[in-house]
């Protein structure tokens, strides 16, 4: 059906600019929309399932008025920081000001450009999916800086600060995962590192998901989850705008929608994060046994499904845990996870120079 | 329009001589001499990745990985001596650099 | 190990003893160690004499041993008739001056003598070396302790005394070491000088060479333009230093032209005698009467000097048996005499602290032992017949004559001048009444003193009376020399 | 690749990775305030170095590893040696000093000066653009952080910034150049490189475009003027000791690339190269030695004078080949060598006798600081004017050696344009004879400012002593070390 | 080298730059639009939990931060060296492997050094 309206598409106009560079784009365009427009959503419902999620732990209601079951809640909010008034302090510097919200929401959706939701369907299948990934993520730490910076406030830039030096700590333990799972699949290509859990010892055995990269790297899957949470600044790590401490971190002198893009891109890194624990840990669009009736189930929706329970541990880890302190979440970040990754990608590395892996039966 | 090893070179050479320029003639700030230096490596290693292409020839590129390296850890050795030199000074003004004249 | 080794070491040893071990609270042994260093290494010398074969004008005592492989540099040493006095010479005024400053010098007596010592080895090295490199090292090094010497123990000018000796004296040898390198390559690969002598060399080479040779050779005679150095280092030199600069240390760029300039560009040296010779006599003229004006005792016996060794390069180049062999006698007996005259004035000097003739007065009324030596130098100075003097100074006019009657007239003006600076200065600072109460409180020469002088007063007597020994010894060296000049390279 | 790793081949540089990793470790657990244990340790380390490569350099062996990208030939592991004893010598004299400017708090004095001997060594033994750079940023990284190693010091921090800034620069400048010689060649390795360049099937401008690079490069690291702006700030910003680090040792490895970058893998463009390093040599030693001369702080003054010697040394390097003929290359080549190693072992005494002269708190850095050393210290300020009649080139000491060596390799060729350059090398060093001897003259000459006796450790007495020692013996019997650099770049060129 | 997988990334930025333009702008000119943009002296200072700011914010901080800063530069590094190599290792076989353990050998040595001294104590 995507090749008919491509087809069609191309067939529009008779023209070698619209063949050769006209319609391609635009046609990128409407699946680039077609990613971005769900995301949106996405991520506005998450806000409210946050909300009612912890709410649900602490056995309250969560919002409730605005339509059914508060499910308006994502629109009214919008709304309401569309109207409000934006705010520049006399002592920022201006267009910085501007930049840092586009920095920081920027690369929170140019990501998803690399993520397979399917066995071909990816916006850009390249070959060094992952290096882009980790390429782009890094910039997050810019808006952070520029946020930070531009605002010349002490609390904007102290937060700013806090921010940046816990995103790249966290962004080392981060790689190293990537790394381990690079050393296991032996590709940079995102399809190719899920398609890569679909075989090995136990897949050939039908139990799929104990082929899965996070069985055989578990230790690998808790640090890389906790990172996540680290870098998206989350509970417990959120001392970034810690209230009692530094109020709202690098966007305290933020409002309206520029504010709203800190808050978007927030969200949509938690998703960002959880759909690449998935792609990279459990499978990705894989149905996790090898049974015709799950088989059957179309890999978008197990996708959906894992990354959603993903990052419903995102809430429950929010709901849950109290706030680290700083040097505590320092001494985590250098002193146990780096040892940790460091010595279990020697350990999967010495592993492969054995033929007892299980990552042998790759292909 | 193509693009050439030419067009590569080319670019490489004005990034180096942007980077030359902004050595020899920032007169403010340090932080700008610092990032001068790192155009000038991205500059060589613009002409290392266009050559090795052109060339069809992997070293260049071993080679680039090689310079992105050392420039990390020569921005962070600089980093350090400008904090230092921040911390006995307080500023980064390259005109007072004066204390060593002769 | 060799007699000229034997020669050029002992001294450094014993120097080198004395600056490594010796204290400043122990001057006393110091200065024995170092009388006792000089008798030996004079001593060392002496069988020099003894040996030598005067029938043949070859180098002899040769020793020869590989030196540095890589440039084909040897330790080649040698001595003929031209070198030999200049060995026995150095060793004989080091031992004088060494006595000289028992007294005169209280403070690092060590380093003092030290310097003294090891300058006579590398002096008695440069007369000895065969080999170009092995000559310009010991020529070089020669200016570090006299550096030191004149800038530690010198006057109250010393320091700019010190550069410009040093200075002046390194540009020259500085450009002899581009020649010395040049001559290098053009002999294939090899610093000897013997090889030298008969390697074949073009008119503009040989010109340069000469030129080269010349810088370096000009200033430390010192000839005309470029002798302005000299007064105001001996002026400032302490005793010892002004008696080994005058005596030895002139020597050895007179020498240079010997061994090396004339041998080695013997066309370029007869192109360019003229100007060798008008250098000479405008040095003997003018410096001359530039001498007769001069208040400072060892200023006027500085440019006395200079007027002396104008002549005996002038004798160098007329080309003639006598000439060069007057010019050879000349620079012993200067040696002999100017070390002798810096000492009395040394000796005057220590006991009234001032070098000005204005000063003295009637000196012979108090020290008139010191008053009858002094006298007897100045007339050997002055070219007085019976004394050393007087020997090279006739020699060389005798020959002039045989070339140019003029020059030689103008040449002997030489003998007028001298006696009358000479003379007046006797006559201002030992005759007459008793001027000043310094004077009147002189006490004459104790016997260090006395030795000291009448060791050089020996010398000076007997080389005036009996000369043959020295003649004796350089005429087949210089018969042979001349007749290698006589042929053209070209 | 793997039939050709020749493991062995790097056995110097493992020791020194292994036992630098080492005492890093070690140093942490170390208390005492001169850290007696690592420095025991680094010298150790560093003695066994010196005679392993040392043992290999009499083997005289040339051997290739990983794929020709390392040599280990008799040139290399000669310039190896002389490095590590160096650097030996560089940390007794350094230590008493850093000690009592807080700078051996961490043990990084002793872990940086280890790394940057290994950068050397990888210089030295590079035969690929990618070993020589690596070798030379290991190199620069540790000074730069050596520099910096007094931390609360205005004008050390300052010195390292410069440095810093200057010398990245100078490595981009050098990589830019290599890059372009890989474009023009398509190889990274030296010897492949000199087999295309000399094949002349390579576009001569591109070759000369690069050229230029690394030339400039190369004198940046050499301190050639124009390119020797950092010199002098540095020499005089730095603690003393580490000045002594950066101007001893390193000088060989700048000297080994160039031999190896110019020589051997840039050889048929000798025309080229030769000419500029004419103007490079012309300028260095008219500006390092006329600069020299109005300076009044001692250290400022050493390093303007090493600008003026590697004049020299650049002299040497040039004169290698006439019109095409490398008949003189032998020659010319040995005495760079020469004139570098014997440099290296002179500046070692002299700044070890300021080192030794600098107290707690007072740097002895001015020339007038050393007035009267005579009367305080007969014996240092004999080693010190050793040194500098040494580096103004006065016989017997061995800079004369090297001069003449270096004049002679001008002359030889017959060229009058080098017969020429000698002659004006010649008045230089006369203007440098003055502001050396005036030192000498401070040193003897003045009354002294202060009585003190001067003090010194007995492992620095002695090493000091045995050092200005050899700047005489060798001046008296240079025979040996001529041979050995002869022998070390005849193995070079033939092979 | 296949290039046009990379158009969709192209776009892609430009959409995110988009993404984070628009709104501000719309916010911007709603705010105007509906009258909401009354800004005063006190409402544009910097927050400073209404303490006047007295001083730039811009201050001397913690040199803990440079040190993160730099360390992440070095480790960061360590894993762009890290990433061809896991690509690659089944390729490469125990050569690769072990020569990347001597590397990262290297690095624990660093890292310890680290430690111990201090650098990663946040207190």
């Amino acid at each position: 059906m995507i090749d008919t309206i491509y087809g069609y598409g191309n067939g529009l106009i008779a023209a070698p600019w619209w063949t050769g560079a006209g319609w391609p784009v635009l046609w990128t365009l409407i699946k680039i929309i077609v990613v971005v427009a769900p995301l949106m959503g996405a991520v506005a419902y998450l806000t409210l399932w946050e909300r009612k999620g912890i709410g649900f732990t602490q056995l309250r209601p969560g919002p409730n008025r605005i339509g059914p079951l508060g499910l308006l809640t994502p629109i009214a909010d919008a709304l309401k920081l569309l109207t409000k008034e934006i705010i520049l302090p006399t002592v920022a510097n201006k267009s910085l000001f501007y930049l840092g919200p586009i920095m920081t929401i920027m690369p929170a959706l140019v990501a998803w450009v690399v993520i397979p939701f399917g066995p071909e369907v990816a916006l850009a299948n390249i070959n060094a999916g992952l290096l882009f990934l980790m390429a782009i993520t890094s910039l997050e730490v810019y808006g952070v800086i520029i946020a930070g910076w531009a605002s010349n406030s002490k609390y904007a830039f102290l937060g700013a600060l806090r921010a940046s030096a816990q995103m790249v700590s966290y962004e080392i333990a981060m790689g190293f995962c990537f790394v381990v799972v690079l050393m296991v699949t032996g590709s940079l290509n995102m399809t190719d590192i899920v398609l890569q859990q679909d075989h090995g010892w136990f897949a050939a055995r039908g139990i799929n998901f104990l082929s899965w990269n996070w069985f055989a790297l578990l230790p690998i899957f808790f640090v890389y989850f906790i990172s996540g949470l680290a870098e998206t600044n989350r509970h417990p790590f959120d001392v970034v705008e810690g209230e009692s401490e530094i109020v709202a971190g690098h966007m305290i002198e933020y409002s309206g929608m520029s504010f709203a893009m800190f808050f978007l891109a927030e969200y949509a890194n938690m998703w960002l994060v959880s759909i690449l624990a998935v792609v990279m840990f459990l499978g990705g669009w894989l149905p996790p046994v090898d049974a015709p009736l799950l088989n059957w189930i179309p890999g978008w929706i197990w996708l959906g499904m894992k990354t959603f329970i993903m990052v419903t541990m995102f809430l429950w880890v929010r709901a849950t845990f109290p706030r680290f302190r700083y040097d505590q979440i320092m001494r985590l970040g250098w002193k146990i996870f780096i040892p940790v990754t460091l010595v279990w990608l020697i350990v999967i590395g010495a592993w492969m120079q054995t033929p007892y892996n299980t990552f042998a039966f790759a292909k | 329009m193509t693009i050439t090893l030419g067009h590569y070179l080319t670019l490489g050479a004005i990034l180096f001589a942007l980077s030359v320029v902004g050595i020899f003639l920032n007169r403010r700030n340090l932080i700008v001499l610092l990032m001068a230096i790192e155009l000038m490596l991205l500059a060589v290693n613009m002409n290392f990745v266009a050559f090795s292409n052109y060339l069809g020839d992997m070293h260049g590129q071993v080679f680039v990985f090689f310079i992105l390296t050392v420039a990390a850890a020569e921005s962070a050795i600089g980093l350090a001596i400008l904090v230092l030199l921040f911390r006995n000074k307080s500023n980064l003004n390259v005109e007072e650099l004066n204390a060593l004249k002769g | 190990m060799g007699l000229l080794s034997l020669a050029i070491w002992t001294p450094i040893v014993f120097g080198a003893i004395l600056l490594a071990l010796g204290r400043d609270d122990q001057a006393r042994t110091v200065r024995w160690i170092a009388l006792i260093g000089s008798i030996v290494s004079f001593l060392v010398t002496l069988p020099l004499y003894g040996r030598f074969d005067l029938a043949t004008p070859a180098m002899q005592f040769v020793e020869k041993a590989p030196w540095i492989e890589r440039f084909n540099v040897n330790y080649h040493l040698g001595v003929d008739g031209i070198s030999l006095w200049f060995v026995l010479l150095t060793a004989f005024i080091t031992l004088v001056v060494v006595i000289s400053a028992w007294e005169a010098i209280t403070e690092r007596v060590n380093q003092y003598m030290g310097a003294f010592l090891i300058l006579s080895g590398l002096m008695i090295g440069v007369f000895c070396a065969l080999d170009g490199v092995l000559f310009y090292v010991f020529f070089e090094a020669t200016l570090i302790p006299m550096y030191l010497i004149i800038g530690i123990w010198g006057g109250p000018n010393k320091i700019y005394a010190a550069f410009k000796f040093f200075l002046y004296t390194l540009l020259g040898s500085l450009l002899m070491l581009v020649a010395l390198v040049y001559l290098y390559t053009k002999a294939g690969g090899s610093f000897d000088i013997l090889t030298w002598h008969k390697l074949p060399l073009t008119g503009l080479a040989q010109t340069l060479l000469f030129f080269g040779f010349f810088a370096a050779f000009a200033v430390k005679v010192p000839m005309f333009p470029v002798h302005t150095w000299l007064p105001d280092v001996h002026v400032e030199a302490p005793t010892g230093g002004s008696a080994v600069l005058a005596a030895i240390m002139l020597k050895l760029g007179a020498y240079g032209f010997l061994r090396f300039s004339m041998p080695i560009a013997p066309d370029a040296s007869r192109e360019w005698a003229w100007l060798i010779i008008a250098l000479s006599l405008i040095a003997v003229i003018y410096v001359g009467l530039v001498a007769l004006v001069q208040q400072d005792m060892k200023k006027l016996i500085a440019y006395s000097s200079v007027a002396h060794m104008g002549f005996v390069t002038l004798g160098f180049f007329i080309f003639n048996d006598l000439g060069v062999s007057g010019g050879i006698v000349m620079m012993i007996s200067h040696g002999f005499v100017s070390a002798a005259m810096f000492l009395c004035v040394g000796v005057l000097y220590d006991r009234v602290h001032s070098r000005m003739i204005a000063d003295y007065g009637g000196v012979v009324n108090t020290m008139p032992t010191f008053a009858a030596l002094a006298v007897l130098f100045a007339m050997a100075n002055a070219g007085l017949p019976a004394t050393a003097g007087f020997i090279g100074e006739w020699m060389v006019i005798l020959a002039t004559v045989k070339v140019n009657f003029w020059l030689a007239l103008l040449a002997a003006t030489s003998l007028i001048l001298g006696a009358a600076y000479t003379l007046w200065m006797v006559k201002r600072v030992y005759f007459g009444p008793v001027t000043n109460d310094h004077v009147k409180a002189l006490t004459d020469i104790n016997a260090r003193e006395y030795l000291m002088l009448g060791l050089l007063a020996v010398a000076v007597l007997y080389m005036g009376i009996y000369p043959k020994p020295f003649t004796d010894v350089m005429n087949p060296s210089v018969a042979n020399f001349l007749k290698h000049v006589a042929i053209s390279k070209l | 690749m793997m039939e050709n790793m020749n493991l062995a081949v790097v056995g110097p540089e493992t020791l020194l990775l292994v036992m630098a990793c080492v005492i890093a470790l070690v140093d942490l657990g170390v208390k005492s305030r001169l850290r007696n244990v690592t420095y025991w340790l680094t010298m150790l380390t560093l003695a066994v170095a010196a005679v392993y490569t040392g043992e290999l350099a009499s083997r005289g062996d040339t051997v290739y590893g990983f794929g020709r990208m390392v040599v280990s030939d008799a040139m290399a592991n000669w310039l190896k040696c002389f490095a590590t004893i160096a650097m030996m010598v560089c940390l007794v004299y350094g230590r008493p000093y850093a000690g009592d400017r807080d700078m051996l708090r961490g043990g990084e004095f002793f872990t940086l000066a280890m790394l940057s001997l290994l950068g050397i060594y990888v210089m030295i033994s590079g035969s690929n653009f990618l070993v020589i750079y690596l070798g030379l940023e290991l190199l620069t990284l540790s000074s730069y952080a050596l520099v910096a190693l007094r931390r609360d010091h205005v004008v050390a921090t300052e010195a390292a910034m410069k440095y810093f800034v200057l010398g990245a620069m100078a490595s981009g400048f050098l990589l830019y150049g290599l890059s372009m010689i890989y474009g023009a060649t398509g190889s990274l390795d030296i010897g492949t490189v000199f087999k295309i360049v000399g094949s002349g099937q390579v576009k001569h401008q591109v070759l000369v475009f690069g050229l230029v690079f690394i030339v400039a490069g190369l004198a940046f690291k050499l301190g050639a003027a124009p390119f020797h702006m950092w010199i002098p700030d540095v020499y005089q910003g730095a603690p003393t000791a580490i000045t002594l680090m950066i101007g001893s040792a390193p000088e060989l490895a700048a000297f080994a690339i160039a031999i190896r970058l110019l020589v051997e893998g840039l050889l048929p463009l000798a025309i080229d190269w030769q000419q500029m390093l004419i103007v490079l040599a012309v300028a260095s030693l008219f500006i390092g030695n006329l600069a020299a001369i109005a300076q009044t702080n001692l250290k400022r003054m050493l390093a303007y004078s090493t600008i003026g010697q590697m004049g020299f040394v650049l002299l040497g390097l040039l004169s290698g080949v006439v019109n095409g003929d490398t008949r003189f290359a032998l020659n010319a080549y040995s005495s760079a060598m020469f004139y570098i190693v014997t440099y290296v072992l002179t500046t070692l005494a002299s700044f070890g006798v300021i080192l030794l002269l600098a107290r707690e708190g007072f740097e002895s850095e001015e020339i007038a600081d050393l007035a009267g050393l005579n009367q305080r210290s007969p014996l240092y300020a004999a080693i010190m004017s050793i040194c500098l009649f040494s580096l103004a080139g006065i016989p017997p000491m061995v800079g004369f050696y090297a001069k003449l060596s270096v004049l002679q390799a001008l002359v030889v060729s017959g060229s009058p344009l080098y017969i020429g350059l000698a002659v004006f090398a010649v008045l230089m060093s006369l203007v440098a004879a003055y502001y050396y001897i005036r030192v000498v003259k401070v040193m003897y000459f003045d009354e002294p400012i202060t009585a003190t006796t001067v003090a010194a450790p007995a492992d620095v007495r002695v090493v000091l002593t045995l050092n200005g020692a050899l700047v005489l013996i060798l001046g008296i019997v240079p025979g040996g070390l001529m041979t050995l650099c002869a022998q070390a770049i005849v193995k070079m060129l033939t092979s | 080298m296949n290039l046009d997988q990379y158009l969709p990334v192209l776009l892609f930025i430009l959409v995110g730059i988009g993404v984070g333009v628009a709104p501000q702008v719309m916010g911007w000119g709603i705010a105007k639009f509906i009258g909401a943009q009354k800004p005063d002296a006190a409402k544009n200072s910097p927050y400073e939990c209404g303490f006047e700011a007295f001083e730039d914010a811009r201050m001397k901080f913690d040199v803990r931060y440079y040190l993160v800063a730099i360390l992440f530069i070095l480790f960061d590094l360590e894993i762009a060296f890290l990433f061809p190599w896991a690509v690659a290792l089944k390729e490469i076989g125990p050569v690769g492997f072990w020569a990347m353990m001597i590397f990262l050998t290297i690095l624990v040595v660093g890292f310890v050094y680290e430690w111990k001294k201090g650098a990663l104590d946040w207190d």
